[in-house]
């Protein structure tokens, strides 16, 4: 379809404002606009129709089964979009004098209390914007942590497993850590003696999701806790995967120090194509002073933001958070209550039970139950049909179904990592499992069809390769390349 | 519950295919030591019926903008969010997609995100634009990232006159990214280029915000050509609802340009969720933090379009990537880009200029002393109050009118300014009973 | 105008296709005299921001449900309506489609009525339901149009005890049909079946409502067989949400089934609009008046619905249509599908008892004297405050409490006489309130 | 795709109550429910996608082009459903005491004042619910007002030419009347001749659409006007062709005494798949007495619902008429104010830059100007290819655009009545001439692409005497009938 630019005529638009005939004060001639900017001219009728149809090329939840690995793509409750739409939370100014936004500070505080009786930990900011940048809190919480103990110095090393999802190592280095890696044992576990050899007094945590990216439990967490602690390191736990153990097994319990919280995975803030999302953080007792500041707090009756806070490692972003986001989340959680553990439970049956259909189909490299989420290899229809995960993948959009993840966690080949998410029905699994089976058995008589596919999407399969060689990221108007002249890249490079 | 599916029957047939007899025969790997024995201390679950009431007292605790006639700005703004914006969010399409790895079923959000990727370069003159940022604070932290990796060198400038919001993060970030930060505080409002290019010397970058905190224009060229002269990186952090009427950053010098994405079409929703917009010189495509959508085609030649150079990527690069952000503020520049097709060129020149013509209608009408009475400002000044301006804004609220920002809290020796913002959904009456409550 | 999109150049290349010079000259046809000369005198046109400010400005001037604890019903009532009901309404490919005279193109629409309809006989126990009338008074008017033409007959009896809206238009329209209509007066607040099969001789229809305006139970299927004894057809006029809890007209012998659909998924709305439901058994399904959509196959053999029984309706029968309605309510009926399908039949039922126990407890908990003290009730009742209802409602606004309705409006003889209204939304607490309020 | 019947499982629920523990009274016996009706049985998160798919397998506004004569399916601003949901509005109830009401009886009320402004008519109801609505209320008035004067039992026969709407003479019917059928001159305008010999002392009045549905307006209006008046009786204007007069020429200046208006047409109310809609009725000063009750009036500063009416009709719905629609409709019509001129200019404009684009490939039966829509007719089609009105109809859904309507106006064989809309582009409006010219091309070359029209909708062309036959008009459960396994019927009917 056409891009909203090349919909544009000279003199549409659609948003007007009320000319007030007041004088419109000079601008120095050197700070003026020199050419305007080229947006779209646009009446309202088609703006409306090219965004309907934009989103009729889009494939969410709501359209269907999204099993995509790590992502926990569950069902958004329509009332949370109702409710942070409240005009009281909606039209608030972050800036409103406290006394005139105690419903959102209560709000901000009981979902902290909530987060940190789901993590068992005993204090939370909820600063961070998403989950990387809850990984940057808590790495500056290391730093300060260990400055005010004058051992910043010495504690240089961050240790993460090889399963460690991307944005693990990348906030090591963010945050002028250097890494250390761990392997992963033949049960998908942390390799402990691998890690004894690496963990010292020159350590200053560990970085680790558990359930792992693999979709299994670190069998043992309680010996790496005592590794880790035993070496006054401190512990980091992504809480990626934190669907799978609520109201089951709490962070802080296994000795964890600092998590974070994906709102936008466990706790059903939508992902709108890609954000907005929330990272709290939870902490121990002894990281709170260097929590970012204004902390959120109870005093009496009342709810306020505190600003004194000495020891802080500052701010992480604008203001408190993103609010609506909290809105969201909370609300989900009080639609849960103590039945959380109902939601993980029925998160961890979906998975397992998915696994039990394909394990026979498909590679299993870590033969044992899974949690939320478990990961197969396509290794064996590689070898014998040459057809790939990323194939597997494509194939699987013609019945109907969004892919799972794909080649991550990156030690096992060929992988796809499927979550199914609790708010699935069986026939729904069934449909996916019966398609992967179905897919599998077309690797073996016509490979060409998965090769070639997807055929029923508004698009076919895409050249990455020609997108990274041109770098075409914005339209060019007159100027803008015809690409569909020119030849195909190389071949397509995997996602 | 609710929003879950699973029937006992159901429950049942699963258990008995995965071969296991019960639910916690699932959880068999978890150490009897990490288990959670007892049940969640949280309130009991509640119906969507009470949910809605709970959160609608809660709401109902909040004084929103409409509560009073407010001119508060300091970052965050009442503009008029138009209804096609909001209800292009709410189509599940978009709303419940995740980050578009699997293109063929994400041309919806690919397409979108390339078009406001379009509107930001074609706002800030730059070259590349990200899909975005968190917000307009960590955006800067980003750009020094870049501009550290761009010029090997270990410090920041930031000018005193950009947002405390900002400022902060800059410096909570710097340390990890081995930087030091140093301040150039302003004279008169304003920054002094020559200031800002003695303190610029063997910086990786210097920020500045232009219309700055006070919402005085800066002597954005000089300050550009400043920063340049000491081979810094120029950095400009604006509003983007300032650009139908000031010059594109591009044009006058800068490598980066950034800013707070929430004027242009998102609700200020007591801080957040927002988008941070980032847009540089096509040099530094390869350095860009987060998701870049690019241009392509299928295998029959249909143009389509895909995340691309994500070798820059945490995914894939690890912990050489540009960046660690995978999560990003998709949906909110979804509105900023329904904002910006909706006001069009036009329209955008036309919400500056009635935020222009109103604010100085209120100086006048206020008659108050400017703080800066030889700047021009966009659509935010500084007053004097003549006494602490906390009380001014709390004498002001007992009379419906929230009259601005106490500039204290961020400027020492201001405790007796204010900072009033005022956008185009301010009215001549509006700034009236301003005044009235102000001076009257 | 910003919902217009043709641009002066597309004008004058338009009118040049044409071959006029100007657009008057598309109006050559209309004679001098008939030409509209000067300006319409409306307000001046408003930009989307002064619409929102204006309209945010006459909403205000109103005192919604949640502006006092409200126990007013009387026909329209304040029952939760689910998010996701809003939510599927603002589908755009939903809400912006005509009738679906195209079905290829109609698929979801055609769907859901068929959804809808099945739903609707399922509440009522009947073999065919319409796509919906416009509320509920006027389904009742379409029942006697049924009645006249299936029997013959000249009259139609009501009963005092059916809701004063539906008699009304029941008489309005009742000439037109040529029918006379009679009312059967209510003993202790129900119907006595003798003098209604008495009243019944000779009539089309008996039209009951059950429960009735007083939110008593009448004797329902008494009611029906009395009706049937003179040859009448039985129509019951029935609340959906009573039918999880009350037994469907359809099991005791009625002929038509109709009611106001409001209660399920729709809100107040000042009255409108909503959805009326009419449903009958199979015998009359060519006299329905309406769309009906039925189930075929596509020449390849696929599922697939329409409109159906078309012969019956205007745009083919004309003067010898089953009725005139062209336009109805369907995305309001839309909604009463999404609803009932999102309470299921075990939470209709949970709603009904919900309702029920409430109600009761209200009685107690008030101990004001029943008007009606040996009648079961539904969701309302009916008690007596020992001084002019009206005034009563007046003062315990004052208290932020809406205490129900004055029968006396409608019945004489009933000034003293408050109709309380008890649905899911008010709790244990309200009702305390309430007391207080009223007694205390 | 499944009904959400069969998506149904037993013990599935999405909305849940809180159990209050209060004791359920009882219910006689016999009116207990004795089984509990099976309504669908289904999470919240299928229920959400069931009704998404639903959608995505329609057609509307916000979709494309949608030229359907007659239906006037221009853009529905956004704002307006923000409006209509505001609380102040949605949860306010009908019986409200009026004090607390004030709001919304002034926008009644606002709205009254500009339909009586557009139509040149004294007072305006709002009660009706749609147009048909309008059409019964306004032949009552005529009732009321003969009857007032004793003329009532003598006035039997209302006047209706041979292009009226079905619902025209259906209303007739409803309300007791007689129909006389006038017929149409070789310019599309009323048979002046044959309705002088028409029109007498029992003529109560004439109902008439002006522009006609043919597009066309009357050019013998004032004479017409004479001929009824002259002989004592009334003129009903059928409003449903409103968009193409408004400031332009209004009904009561034409004479008209009666007028309904579409508020779903004109005045932009979704039209929602079928409804809801709003028939206001605007009369003049001599039929006020007559009007609906209660009348909604002015009362200084306050406003009142007024239920003294002594010579009311009564009342024609509940309460004060679909007030939500109101909300909407005086939003379009605000955003306008005196420019709705232009609106309706557009509208004219689009509609003859059409036909002329179009003329030349398919017939025209009245060679002149069109006001906001116009009819073609498909005969030459027939005669020389064999095809039809209803396969040009199906076959321009695979070019993307939803059929004009069909079969309408009667007097006009193979008609396609095509009405654009004064909100459509004019690369719109192109765009689907050019499909018009390329179907007119291939009913040469290739007739079969036509008959077997549509090829790329959810289904193909529908059986509809096969569905009219068996009259499956609801789901069945376990004894639903297998339509597939039954033979196709006779051949399908045209719409
Ligand atoms: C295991 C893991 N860690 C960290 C992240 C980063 O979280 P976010 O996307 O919220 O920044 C993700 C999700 O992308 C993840 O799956
Ligand atoms: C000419 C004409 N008259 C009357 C009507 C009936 O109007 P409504 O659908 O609002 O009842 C219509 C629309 O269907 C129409 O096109």
């Amino acid at each position: 379809m056409k891009l909203i630019y090349e919909k544009s005529h000279p003199g549409r638009r659609a948003g007007r404002l009320l000319s007030l005939g007041l004088p419109v004060p000079g601008v120095p001639a050197e700070l003026c606009r020199t050419e305007p900017p080229r947006l779209p001219e646009i009446a309202e009728p088609d703006l409306l129709r090219h965004f309907t149809e934009l989103s009729t090329r889009n494939f969410g939840v709501d359209t269907g089964f999204y099993p995509l690995g790590s992502c926990t793509m569950k069902h958004n409750p329509r009332v949370n979009e109702r409710l942070a739409a409240l005009p009281g939370f909606r039209d608030l100014h972050p800036l409103e004098d406290e006394d005139r936004a105690q419903g959102a500070l209560r709000l901000c505080i009981e979902l902290q209390e909530a987060l940190a009786e789901v993590t068992g930990l005993a204090a939370v900011s909820l600063q961070p914007a998403a989950g990387s940048q809850g990984e940057l809190t808590g790495l500056m919480l290391m730093h300060a942590y260990f400055a005010d103990r004058g051992e910043d110095e010495r504690r240089r090393k961050i240790v993460i497993p090889d399963t460690a999802h991307g944005t693990n190592p990348a906030s090591v280095t963010m945050t002028g850590y250097e890494l250390t890696h761990v392997q992963t044992d033949a049960r998908g576990n942390i390799d402990v003696d691998d890690l004894r050899a690496k963990v010292d007094e020159e350590t200053a945590g560990l970085m680790l999701t558990n359930p792992s990216t693999l979709g299994l439990f670190d069998e043992n967490i309680e010996e790496i806790e005592r590794i880790f602690h035993g070496a006054g390191a401190l512990m980091y736990y992504d809480g990626a995967n934190l669907n799978a153990v609520c109201g089951i097994s709490r962070p802080g319990d296994m000795g964890f120090d600092i998590v974070h919280i994906n709102l936008h995975k466990t706790f059903s803030q939508p992902h709108g194509g890609g954000g907005p999302g929330g990272g709290p953080i939870a902490v121990a007792e002894r990281l709170e002073p260097f929590l970012p500041a204004p902390a959120i707090v109870r005093d009496g009756e009342r709810y306020r933001l505190d600003f004194d806070r000495p020891k802080t490692i500052g701010k992480v972003r604008g203001y408190y958070g993103p609010f609506g986001v909290f809105v969201r989340s909370y609300a989900f959680i009080r639609a849960y209550g103590p039945q959380l553990r109902e939601m993980s439970e029925a998160a961890v049956l979906n998975a397992n039970y998915l696994l039990a259909r394909l394990r026979d189909a498909y590679d299993l490299p870590f033969d044992r139950l899974c949690m939320h989420e478990f990961v197969l290899s396509a290794r064996g229809l590689k070898r014998e049909h040459g057809a790939t995960a990323f194939d597997v993948a494509k194939r699987l959009m013609d019945y109907g179904f969004h892919p799972p993840t794909v080649y991550f966690p990156l030690i096992v080949p060929e992988a796809l990592m499927i979550e199914p998410t609790e708010t699935e029905a069986k026939e729904t699994l069934d449909a996916f499992a019966d398609a992967m089976l179905a897919i599998a058995a077309e690797a073996a008589e016509r490979p060409e069809e998965l090769h070639e596919a997807p055929h029923r999407t508004p698009v076919g399969r895409l050249d990455e390769v020609k997108a990274a060689k041109r770098a075409i990221v914005r339209y060019h108007f007159e100027e803008h390349p015809d690409l569909a002249a020119e030849p195909a890249a190389a071949g397509v490079e995997s996602a | 519950m609710s929003y879950l599916a699973l029937t006992d029957a159901d429950r049942e047939a699963m258990l008995e295919t995965i071969g296991v007899s019960s639910i916690d025969e699932l959880f068999a790997d978890l150490p009897a030591g990490v288990r959670f024995s007892r049940e969640l201390d949280l309130p009991p679950a509640l119906t969507e019926q009470e949910l809605t009431a709970y959160f609608e007292q809660l709401a109902s605790e909040n004084e929103p903008a409409a509560a009073a006639i407010s001119f508060l700005g300091a970052g965050m703004y009442d503009h008029y969010v138009p209804a096609v914006a909001d209800a292009v969010l709410q189509r599940g399409e978009l709303l419940t997609a995740y980050t578009p790895y699997q293109p063929e079923l994400s041309q919806g959000v690919l397409q979108a995100i390339f078009e406001y990727q379009t509107a930001i370069c074609e706002l800030t003159g730059m070259d590349v634009s990200n899909a975005s940022g968190y917000d307009g604070t960590t955006v800067a932290a980003d750009a020094c990232y870049i501009a550290k990796h761009a010029t090997g060198r270990g410090k920041v400038v930031v000018t005193e006159a950009t947002s405390p919001q900002v400022r902060q993060v800059v410096k909570t970030y710097a340390p990890g990214f081995g930087l030091e930060v140093v301040e150039v505080p302003h004279r008169d409002g304003a920054t002094d280029p020559d200031e800002l290019r003695a303190a610029a010397a063997d910086a990786a970058c210097a920020i500045f915000q232009h219309p700055n905190f006070f919402g005085v224009l800066e002597p954005a060229p000089e300050l550009a050509a400043a920063a340049a002269d000491a081979e810094a990186l120029p950095v400009a952090h604006v509003d983007p609802l300032s650009l139908g009427v000031l010059e594109a950053p591009g044009r006058y010098g800068c490598a980066i340009a950034i800013g707070e994405g929430q004027p242009a079409g998102n609700h200020v929703s007591y801080g957040g969720p927002h988008y941070g917009f980032l847009a540089a010189r096509a040099e530094f495509i390869r350095r860009m933090p987060g998701r870049i959508v690019g241009e392509t085609t299928d295998v029959a030649g249909n143009r389509g379009y895909v995340l691309t150079l994500q070798t820059r990527e945490q995914h894939i690069r690890r912990e050489k990537a540009t960046s660690n952000i995978t999560t990003n503020q998709t949906l909110l520049s979804l509105a900023g880009l329904v904002y910006l097709s909706w006001l069009g060129p036009q329209g955008l020149r036309d919400v500056g200029e009635t935020c222009m013509a109103l604010a100085e209608h209120a100086k006048e009408r206020l008659g108050l002393p400017l703080v800066f009475s030889d700047r021009t400002t966009f659509k935010e000044f500084a007053v004097r109050v003549g006494r602490p301006a906390d009380e001014v804004v709390r004498d002001a609220l007992a009379h419906g009118v929230h009259p601005g920002y106490a500039l204290g809290r961020d400027y020492p020796g201001m405790d007796d300014v204010l900072l009033v913002a005022v956008t185009e959904k301010r009215t001549p009456d509006d700034i009236d009973r301003l005044a009235e409550v102000l001076t009257g």
